[in-house]
């Protein structure tokens, strides 16, 4: 509805274009994206990657709309929303597979085996519309259970959940990595609960930009998925040197840590193995969204995702 | 009020009140042009409250105040009882404030304001600061200041009272022998009866509670063109002084 | 209204004071005439900042999306207050702010002044405040909900820490800045230290401490807020975090208009408690 | 040090003023040797208070994860400084900050010295005034992306915005504090309102416009690191956003010392700058 | 100094520098207990400046003060040139401050400051604020506050400077007849020759630039305990005040 499609990538002296790229949170969840980086896949591609950090899923997404950044690394549902209100956001690829979070107790250490066992528990989590708010939620409300009655939760600043638990001010966090295993690691946490697991594929992460700049220019979009698709790959092929570049990326973190956690995402299938956006992850995406309020959900999946580089990157790179 | 002499300043049945307290009620006068007309009487009886009437800076409660260098625009020099030297200016800077009010430029009224500054004996003392000076100097400074301007009407509300004998006949003498001839008009608060013999033509004596005119009382001597320090060695003027004396105690 | 008629303004004060000459009454009117016009003016140009604003988005020359629009704006307010959750987060987040600036400021001041009885002290002190003035409480997000939790204090605390410094530096000011003169006075009349804080440094520095109230009053919201942010379940912070996270602008413009009405609230009740504080100078405004 | 030798503090100058009583080269000399004592009792205790704080994560009663701990702040500040990270982060927060702290200052001080001029815009502008004063903006993050996109200018412009209201306010409470009989002395020397401003109003808010510079050096700073909350890639704000997600509290200390370090170094420089504007307050404090 | 007077303030050799520049030098005086001494002088000659000394504000460069009252932790009664009178004070409380300052208890000071007001001029003034006041005013209740609290020693700078005559003469009476009764000693600032001879037992007459000694005059009036006023009818008294004329004039 506004403008054109943000600003257009500069392209230099020598080919290379530059991007500029704004993730949600600088977070061992996107390591598909780290490793891409640590292993030159977008100098390859004659990217020269700009990175930078947002506060969140939508400051993220704003820098697209305002045209500072050409892509957003977040909660996909942002793009949903964008479209609801005339804007034209669009998905391109999935860089996080699965709802990477866990339930981390410092008293309690029987694993879960049922969102039941909820029943009167504290539990600490970010505020909604955060994506762990909304699985914990949902769970809860699945199991029959009525979320202001039957258990409490406390909402905290993102990346902050195991706090409280390891202060012993409440039972339980929803928390990702690496928060899950330095409560593991380093205080002696059990980890009790996976939503990975419990719900299956699902789109985390998306690499959203505006329909208006991907259409003007494909050819960059491409290439920013194929690199995204190769380093995806090389986690799963070799995952000690995805370790390897996980502590490089986040050297202030102890490395047992580092390595645990990226051990724990791979096990539980939390980076994606392929960036395309599969329908099934969608739309349980778009269900809680849906449950939760936070959208309408209810744009065509053709329409609110184009497939189309992740396809043909993972065509082209499964081939080298 | 002759035909031939204008009025420059007239004050008709004027009352001033602060909330419910009166300080002044039904004052009347009039300061003939190129005349000097003093103000005395008890502290708090209203003086003040009569200069700043005539300055324009405050409404009586009823009565009218007539000014006419106000109502022409012309200059008017308020030397008011507090100093009111600006901390952040040297002397020689304060004393420029009133030309640098005026317009002058900024080089122009400082160089001018340094040359004044000896005939206030001030001389050396150019880069001090006004909290570096004693009441006295800083008393000259502002009479310096308001000097400065060759006003047409000045106002002094006891300028000389934090100053020694002979410093005072120093400036009275300026005061008379310089602005008097220059024309201007003048209207001084002071509690020394003998200055105000010695410095002007008509003595206005107040009473206090609430303020009002007790006498009017007119002398020869500024009229004589003398130095201040003569005109208080004339034969009459011991008169005169004992004259204002009974009219104040009675 | 004439520059130089404006400046009767400087010389007159904020509230009619009692014992000024009858003749100044006309001043007060005209000063309490052009706070009518002020306002009238204020009206004028907001509505049709307003209007332009809305006719833009209309017109579709400004996203609704990126900007709102002030009719979704207005949806949202009447939306907010007709299901009462508007005005329940109003009050959460101005009892969290009305404790966090009192609190604030009491040890501010407290602090602030106190601090003149000791140089040794204010000096040790100094980087501290420094530091503490420096501090995003945002960044202490994990230690603050380790330590004071996630309910209600844990938001005065933060209000109360924005406020403290300013509130502290003011009042120190405030009180270095009493007439060295003065207190020689009362050093020779026989008053020891602390009658000399008593009688004059503290009363001196009510000035100034108002002064902080008045510079405050946003920062102990903009805590409460900002504390919500890190943790809440209610409050304008808890929505504004929640509809910015959705991209809802409107709600975010809502929330914080509603923050900006609290605000004036407290700015008025403030300027209150000023004008009986520093009663003697209004009067001195007033006077000649 | 008695509170009763002390009291000679409040009397005495910051910084030895050139003409004052030989003998009271003494008291320079005292005031002297107290900064010196005051830095070295808060290096003590600050001693003190690290080995505690490390003895205890030693013994385990303190959960460096919760809390860290002095020697992984140490270690983090080490490795920083070795990567070259920390000073690049620093140097990037000190320029936005700085530029902030500038741009904040002189619009604000302009703008409230400014509205002495006219008390009908003043009026005017209160709410604004006020409602700018309470805006957290942190949560208009979203629209300040969209706005001053996400490069050093943004940041720029939430650190002027967070310095702004403050400058204002005082710049108006000084210009707003002026003799209002030296006012009258001007007006009656034939000042225009121009000039009563130029050569009184000016100069005699200078006093309060130092104060806000000296109360927003931490909030120009503040103001650049939400900036960098809301979006970044370099700054110290961007080490703090990113380690505060990972819960990793000793890199988030560890940035904010840095912090710290820049206000007091801002506030040094501020230090120096009023006592050039200012030069007559510190005679007149040194004077009788 | 006799064996049987004390000595309350003693000056020996003193020298005051701001900087570069010499106020007060070479300057030794004595104020026996229970004399009044005045000192007078041309505006800028270091007079406050000597106050200030003998007040403990303040150390010469070189030379030695001595005052028996604050060594021995008595009260001092110094009435600044600048009347210091706090803004937020009523008149009453301003008065009353000088007790307040002593410890006595608020209700108690301040009922005994507006039994002392009436003496001063003050009676009806007790709610005004300093900015409310006249200038005379505010100096009489600069000097009531000093007087409250009966000191031991009291230092005068130009208490009366914007008093009118009768004003003063009351004040003045005020001082001798009450304060001198009560033993105490004083040292008095003046550009007043007549109430220098008249209040006093020695006149101190300054020279200035820098300030030195020039004359000690010893005048008997005060001695006698009559009232001021009458004190200037006396035959003598015109004789004195023209010695001390001869001594600045030279
Ligand atoms: N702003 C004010 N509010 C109330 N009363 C005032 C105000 N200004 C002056 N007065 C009163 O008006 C009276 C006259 O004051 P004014 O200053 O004119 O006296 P004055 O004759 O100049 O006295 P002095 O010789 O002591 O200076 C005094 O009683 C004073 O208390
Ligand atoms: N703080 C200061 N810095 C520099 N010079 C000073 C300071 N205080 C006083 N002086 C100088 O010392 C000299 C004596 O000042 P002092 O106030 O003692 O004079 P004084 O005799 O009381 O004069 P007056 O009768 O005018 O009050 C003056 O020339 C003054 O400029
Ligand atoms: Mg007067
Ligand atoms: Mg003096």
């Amino acid at each position: 509805a506004c403008g054109s499609g943000g600003t257009p990538a500069a392209t230099s002296a020598n080919g290379t274009t530059t991007v500029n790229l704004s993730e949600a949170v600088h977070n061992l969840g996107y390591i598909d994206l780290y490793v891409a980086q640590h292993e030159g896949y977008f100098t390859q591609q004659g990217i020269t990657l700009n990175l930078s950090a947002a506060g969140g899923d939508s400051q993220a997404f704003a820098a697209v709309l305002g045209g500072s950044a050409q892509f957003a690394l977040g909660d996909a549902t942002l793009a949903e929303i964008s479209r609801e209100k005339g804007g034209d956001g669009l998905v391109l690829a999935e860089l996080v597979s699965r709802a990477q979070y866990f339930a981390v107790s410092k008293k309690i250490s029987t694993p879960f085996t049922d969102p039941k066992q909820f029943a009167g528990l504290t539990f600490v989590t970010s505020p909604p519309p955060n994506t762990n708010h909304s699985v914990l939620t949902n769970s809860i409300v699945q199991a029959g259970l009525d979320p202001t009655k039957d258990v409490h939760i406390t909402t905290v600043s993102p990346g902050t959940e195991i706090g409280p638990v390891l202060a012993g001010q409440a039972d339980v966090a929803v928390a990702y990595e690496p928060n899950v295993d330095m409560a593991v690691v380093q205080d002696g946490a059990h980890v009790l609960y996976s939503w990975a697991d419990a719900i299956g594929e699902f789109t985390n992460t998306g690499l959203q930009a505006r329909e208006s700049y991907v259409r003007a220019h494909p050819d960059v979009a491409q290439k920013i998925v194929t690199a995204l698709q190769m380093g995806a790959q090389h986690v799963y092929q070799d995952p000690d040197d995805a370790k390897a570049i996980a502590r490089t990326e986040f050297p202030n973190l102890p490395p047992q840590v580092v390595d645990a956690a990226i051990q724990r995402q791979i096990d539980n299938h939390i980076p994606a193995e392929s960036t395309v956006v599969s329908q099934q992850g969608w739309s349980t995406l778009m269900n809680l969204g849906r449950q939760l309020g936070n959208c309408s959900c209810n744009v065509p999946f053709d329409q609110i995702i184009d497939n189309s580089f992740a396809q043909h990157a993972s065509a082209t790179v499964q081939g080298q | 009020m002759s035909a031939t002499v204008t009025t420059t300043v007239a004050l008709n049945d004027v009352t001033v009140r602060f909330g419910d307290y009166t300080a002044v009620e039904g004052v009347s006068f009039e300061v003939p042009a190129g005349s000097f007309v003093s103000i005395v009487g008890p502290s708090g009886c209203g003086k003040s409250t009569l200069l700043n009437l005539v300055a324009g800076l405050g409404e009586p409660a009823s009565g009218s105040v007539h000014n006419a260098v106000l109502a022409e625009g012309r200059r008017i020099g308020y030397m008011f009882q507090r100093d009111l030297l600006l901390d952040w200016r040297t002397v020689t800077q304060n004393v420029a404030l009133g030309l640098e009010a005026q317009g002058a430029p900024r080089r122009e009224a400082r160089a001018r304001a340094g040359e004044l500054l000896p005939t206030y004996g001030l001389a050396g003392f150019e880069a001090f600061y006004p909290c570096q000076l004693s009441g006295g100097m800083r008393q000259r400074a502002a009479f310096a200041r308001t000097m400065s301007i060759e006003p047409a009407l000045l106002l002094l509300d006891e300028p000389f009272s934090a100053l020694d004998y002979q410093t005072k006949l120093k400036l009275e003498a300026e005061l008379l022998l310089g602005f008097r001839r220059s024309g201007g008009t003048a209207v001084l608060v002071t509690h020394d009866i003998d200055e105000a013999v010695a410095v002007s033509d008509v003595v206005l004596v107040m009473s206090g509670r609430p303020g009002r005119v007790a006498a009017v009382h007119e002398v020869p001597f500024a009229a004589t063109g003398l130095a201040p320090v003569e005109v208080r060695k004339i034969d009459g003027f011991g008169h005169h002084v004992r004259a204002i004396w009974q009219e104040i105690e009675s | 209204m004439t520059a130089d008629q404006e400046l009767s303004r400087a010389a007159a004060p904020e509230l009619p004071a009692a014992p000024r000459p009858a003749g100044r009454q006309d001043a007060a009117g005209r000063r309490h005439r052009s706070l009518w016009v002020a306002i009238v003016l204020d009206v004028v140009l907001l509505a049709i900042g307003l209007a332009s604003w809305q006719f833009a988005v209309d017109a579709g020359s400004v996203s609704p999306l990126l900007y709102g629009s002030p009719e979704l704006i207005w949806q949202t307010v009447v939306r907010g207050l007709g299901s009462g959750a508007m005005l329940h987060d109003a009050a959460t987040t101005a009892v969290e702010a009305l404790c966090g600036f009192v609190i604030g400021n009491v040890i501010g001041a407290a602090v602030g002044v106190g601090l003149w009885c000791s140089r040794l002290v204010e000096q040790m002190l100094r980087p501290a405040i420094a530091l503490l003035g420096a501090t995003p409480i945002a960044a202490l997000a994990p230690i603050v909900i380790v330590w004071a939790g996630t309910g209600v204090s844990s938001k005065v605390v933060m209000s109360a820490a924005s406020v403290v410094v300013t509130a502290l530096v003011l009042a120190f000011d405030g009180a270095r800045g009493t007439d060295p003169l003065q207190i020689r006075m009362l050093r020779s009349m026989g008053a020891p230290t602390r009658r000399v804080f008593r009688l004059l440094v503290l009363p001196s520095s009510l000035t100034n401490i108002c002064g902080g109230l008045r510079l405050t009053a946003g920062l102990a919201l903009i805590g409460a807020i900002i504390g919500e942010f890190i943790s809440s379940d209610s409050g304008l912070g808890h929505a504004i975090l929640i509809a910015g996270s959705l991209y809802d602008v409107p709600t975010v413009l809502a929330n914080l208009i509603v923050v900006g009405l609290l605000s004036l609230v407290l700015l008025a009740a403030v300027g209150r408690l000023e004008r009986v504080i520093l009663r003697w100078r209004f009067l001195a405004m007033a006077g000649r």
